[in-house]
């Protein structure tokens, strides 16, 4: 075990993966010079890390910037005996190829009634809360997960994050791997040994007894943070993460709401159609009898996001805007917790 | 480039095998056979039969929406394609991918595409994988003169460019995409767009003769085995039938004397002729050798006629290869 | 009034939108020729309704094979004083535009703090159930609905289908029109004047007491279908078309549940984060108190759409598996029904 | 083409705001005053203004994430801006687009995008408008070397030459996409590539010759305003600065030398030098002209900084046109 920032555990998880199989590549725009940190522990070119020394230019390609055409010669690539890493810096980038992803990456397979596999992970990160603008701040898992025939990984912890990605890297299917940038310094003891965490299985982030709180991706230490505000309050939260948002653990979400009898879904994506509503349908119903209260949202509520902080700052999920929500369901304003 | 008798005459085999396939489809449509439309490549045999021969039997294959030629170019069966139209369980994509998306891995064949210019990329990814897994095979990329307006080929272009991809593309420019003529809709001329990316373009003015467009593909396809990456073929050559089967439009969007002029110029007639003339086979062997043809693709249709439906749940398999994912999803 | 079919009434309100305002062009593929028949009565050059000789080409402009381009066009255009009407025949098509929709039509005015505004509408059409495969069956319209900023409408109807389509046009916002081409024959009498049908006003497709079914699109007449035969059972149903998915009428389906106390969802879209998981999740937030059974959702299920029919038959909402669904959140099996 | 002293000096003016503002945002951002990051067009004035003055004040232009000189070069009020990468409630924009999606709809400036290439078919857009509605405007669409390879340049030249759009593409070819040098991912040379669409394409080597990029540019204007279509204006030139304010990478990506060969080129100072060496003016009138703009710069940064921050509800606003739906959406 070691101490490793999130970032550090997508970088582990890759040079493990690399290491392990040479049919795995990586590939993106400036993926050689490291730009984002994201394929090692340091930047400069000594340190260990630096994959495009470790490894050289057949496996480390520089792409120009031409996200279709990326996508798509991953998924040729894939069908046809390589493993790629595809990476593609902010997730705002991927409608450039949404052609490629929902018609060919998670069609074809099933298409050709299983003659293909492809066995590829498209990265991406997402910038939000960091006044980057509403051209580089989305959180699109939500529209992908409309899309049958890819799975697809949130990471909330630097565990997680170095073996979901790998078992996603293993995977013989199309993975997309959502990360948080706001996570990319939080830092955990982390198991340097190769590991994989099975895609589909939620995580237990803190037990409790009164009310669930489902949180995704950077909402997670958010919705931990409520929790033990709240349990301050008298209130019980259990925090289940998802980790995987397809496949999704419906069975772990259902378990832990039959027992509490209320539910807050905290999602840093937009509400409409989000992933908050599709925990939220599942839900009401296949554990209605359970239920006890409204299912709640916490959601970014369907807006563009503006860059001026004053203006960003109040849009996502927080563990005032969840511990607001969990005393919501639980019958107690805000007053009566706080008296 | 001397190609030898049996070379000739195997070229000769597939454009009649694609002929006479499509014609076949083309009546079970009529007939109501065929659920949804086909779109036939009767008129473009050769600009498809001359490149699918010019590559190895192991080289990679992408397609489009006018999709079996392709596939039955580079070497498939017909069998199972005639039943993936009909939509059957012995289909070669079990029913599941209809004429629009044929895809015979055996053929090197890695899917026709519904989607207008979509698999260009996916042509570029397994040129990739062949150079960096030095399995010394070229992707050979189909698309319209429609296609080409999508910018999806510039990238795949470009990528293929600077990595020395072994990647041939290539564009059938039968003149119209649906109702719209290229004129209209393209400016400058397709072949010439390589250029701007460093990249050989050539035309082949007469798609009609399968050798020509043979030579032009080799040298490409030879070129991009070499390491010297890829190039643009551009076959001008014409659709005999409407758009899709079915179609019927009000509006004459081609010229008659244009039509009769390509008509006259069938690239199966034409080649039988040469293969006369220049004494390969006589009348007798060719006459033969269609008449085989036609029984193959007679028994293709009598397959896929006989086969039986897929049963229901197949439509739950295949999406993932993981059976625990799928069940999820289902 | 006159008796008009769901693809002639949509060539009707364009009709009338070309004729009352130059402004507005239509461009696309194949739009001169009519192949589709979506802008006019027949299809014959010389009947009225051949748009191309009414207007001309200047007004009716066949595109290349370029969606990016035709919608960022759009966009530019109408942002600078026209107001395009974009024919994307199928909807399956969406996705090669798709930057262009969610990083410029629908962010271009929020971030540009108000300058801009864009009165274009992207008109495609669902072709589900027809057996064109995987390539050309998809009902994308949630993804849409997961980005702010766009408005989008459904139609179920021939008079809705021209109101609606009417209105979007004399919309200063971006909206993206979803045709259902399983409708495209149906018929009834539709108003031949000008009217408009207000984005964001639900319609009560029948009125019932026991349970509100929420039908979207195609699923609309099928929800019908099953209200009377499930009305020979004695389950009176309410069907509510929502007819415009953004701005969503919720305040219409909340007062009917409130009433009914149930609820399913039919929807032809994919399920995971569909148009049913949104409203079943309002549902759950906002009426919950009212609610006695669970929500029920029928949607197409998470796989892609395979070719032959004895496939794809099966995967879409009926008559018969929305009654079903009816059947469960009123407590009866089918047997029971059937008794 | 002959311009004025007038117009000259204006020439000269913009340059050094491009200069100044960039210069002052970027000890902004040092200081924590600028949320985010800010690209500077420091070294690539030449290139920005001689294309800005090229055009009228009421054409219309598109940019890119490289953002403040597009606007300042099209005559964008300094203090608007500068506030709005400050997020303050009086920046152009209103804090809602930041340095990335300036916008001033006043000068004909219709969005610069932080996506790379996206805004290039917007500016195709505005052309069709221009056209139809007989405006008599061209569109201008500035985009990097790095953009040159995404797809949606090649559809939108190809639509505009089909339809005889009056647009100017206009390629900042500085060399580098952030890290990556344009040779290492660009296959040929990117001006050649109009010329498979049938639409002129030159290159401007010395883009730190204003006088030069004026010149290229406006030859395409004119063109466009005849009504004879698109051209694509590829200029060479360099940035001074890091990609982007703050970024620091350990690899160096770029040539000392040949950083030190182009940073010897300013244009500003060369420029200053020519218009000496023509007498358009003398050193003293040259000198008030820096000083008089360094009092605009500051005047803007002081605007800006004193500038409120928007109330918290101007978040929820401008999504739509129609308030209603914005409720709904709230
Ligand atoms: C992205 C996309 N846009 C539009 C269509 C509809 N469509 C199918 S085939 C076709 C014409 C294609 O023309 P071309 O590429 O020249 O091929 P051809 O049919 O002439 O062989 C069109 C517009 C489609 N399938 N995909
Ligand atoms: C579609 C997209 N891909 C990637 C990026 C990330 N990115 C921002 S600027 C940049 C480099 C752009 O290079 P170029 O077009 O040459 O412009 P320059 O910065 O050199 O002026 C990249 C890769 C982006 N903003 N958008
Ligand atoms: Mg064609
Ligand atoms: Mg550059």
């Amino acid at each position: 075990m070691s101490q490793m920032t999130y970032l550090g555990a997508i970088g582990a998880a890759q040079l493990e993966a690399m290491q392990a199989d040479e049919r795995v590549i990586i590939f993106g725009e400036d993926v050689e010079a490291n730009v984002y940190g994201t394929t090692g522990a340091g930047k400069s070119r000594q340190a260990e890390g630096d994959f495009l020394q470790l490894f050289g230019r057949d496996r480390i390609r520089n792409t120009p910037i031409s996200e279709e055409v990326m996508v798509g010669a991953a998924a040729g690539a894939a069908m046809t005996g390589l493993r790629p890493i595809v990476d593609l810096s902010y997730s705002s980038f991927l409608y450039l190829a949404m052609d490629q992803f929902v018609n060919q990456v998670a069609k074809n397979r099933y298409m050709f009634g299983g003659q293909a596999s492809l066995p590829v992970v498209f990265r991406s990160a997402m910038f939000y809360g960091l006044s980057t603008g509403a051209h580089h701040s989305d959180r699109p898992y939500p529209m992908f997960m409309n899309v049958p025939g890819l799975k697809i990984i949130a990471p909330a912890t630097p565990s997680d994050a170095k073996g979901l990605l790998r078992a996603a890297i293993d995977s013989d299917d199309p993975v997309l791997s959502f990360e948080a940038v706001p996570l990319w310094g939080s830092k955990e003891e982390v198991d340097d040994g190769e590991y994989r965490i099975p895609l589909g299985v939620a995580r237990t982030a803190r037990e409790g007894e009164d009310v669930t709180v489902v949180a995704i991706s950077g909402a997670v230490p958010e919705a931990l943070a409520a929790a033990e505000a709240l349990g301050d309050e008298g209130i019980s939260v259990e925090v289940i993460d998802p980790r995987t948002l397809v496949p999704l653990d419906t069975e772990a979400i259902l378990r832990s709401v039959r027992r509490t009898g209320r539910l807050v879904v905290a999602d840093p994506a937009h509400r409409t159609c989000g992933a908050a509503a599709e925990v939220s349908a599942l839900v009401a119903e296949l554990a209605f009898d359970a239920l006890r209260a409204p299912i709640a949202r916490v959601t970014t509520p369907d807006m563009q996001i503006p860059f001026s902080p004053a203006l960003e700052r109040q849009l996502y999920p927080t563990r005032e805007t969840i511990a607001d929500a969990v005393r919501g369901v639980c019958g107690r304003s805000r007053e009566e917790a706080m008296a | 480039m001397k190609l030898t008798n049996e070379e000739l005459l195997e070229m000769q085999r597939r454009m009649l095998r694609i002929r006479l396939f499509d014609e076949r489809a083309s009546k079970m449509v009529k007939r109501g056979q065929i659920p949804g439309t086909v779109h036939t490549s009767v008129g473009q045999e050769a600009q498809v039969v001359g490149a699918c021969m010019a590559v190895r039997a192991d080289d990679y294959m992408t397609g489009n929406h006018r999709s079996h030629g392709h596939p039955i170019g580079k070497g498939s069966a017909l069998g199972p394609l005639m039943a993936e139209l009909l939509g059957k369980a012995t289909g070669i994509c079990q029913g599941k991918g209809g004429s629009l998306h044929l895809a015979d891995f055996a053929v090197g064949s890695l899917g026709e595409s519904g989607i207008v210019g979509s698999s260009i990329p996916i042509a570029a990814g397994a040129a990739l994988s062949s150079k960096l897994l030095a399995q010394d095979r070229v992707a050979l990329a189909f698309f319209g003169d429609g296609a080409a307006n999508q910018g999806g080929l510039y990238e795949a272009m470009n990528l293929a460019g600077i990595w020395r991809l072994p990647v041939v593309f290539l564009c059938e420019n039968n003149q119209y995409a649906l109702s719209t003529p290229a004129a209209t809709v393209t400016s400058g001329r397709i072949a010439d767009r390589a250029h701007g990316f460093d990249i050989p373009g050539v035309r082949v003015d007469d798609g009609q003769d399968v050798l020509a467009v043979h030579d032009a593909v080799r040298e490409a396809a030879d070129r991009a085995r070499r390491g010297e990456g890829p190039s643009l073929v551009e076959v001008m050559t014409y659709r005999f039938h409407e758009h899709s089967e079915g179609l019927r439009l009000s509006t004459d969007y081609r010229d008659a004397a244009e039509r009769d002029a390509w008509l006259a110029r069938d690239p199966i007639t034409l080649f039988r002729e040469r293969l006369l003339a220049d004494g390969v086979a006589a009348a007798e062997a060719l006459d033969a050798l269609e008449a085989e043809v036609a029984d193959e693709v007679e028994a293709a249709a009598r397959f896929a006629l006989e086969s039986p439906l897929p049963e229901p749940e197949v439509a739950f398999a295949d999406l993932y290869t993981d059976p625990s994912a799928a069940e999820v999803a289902a």
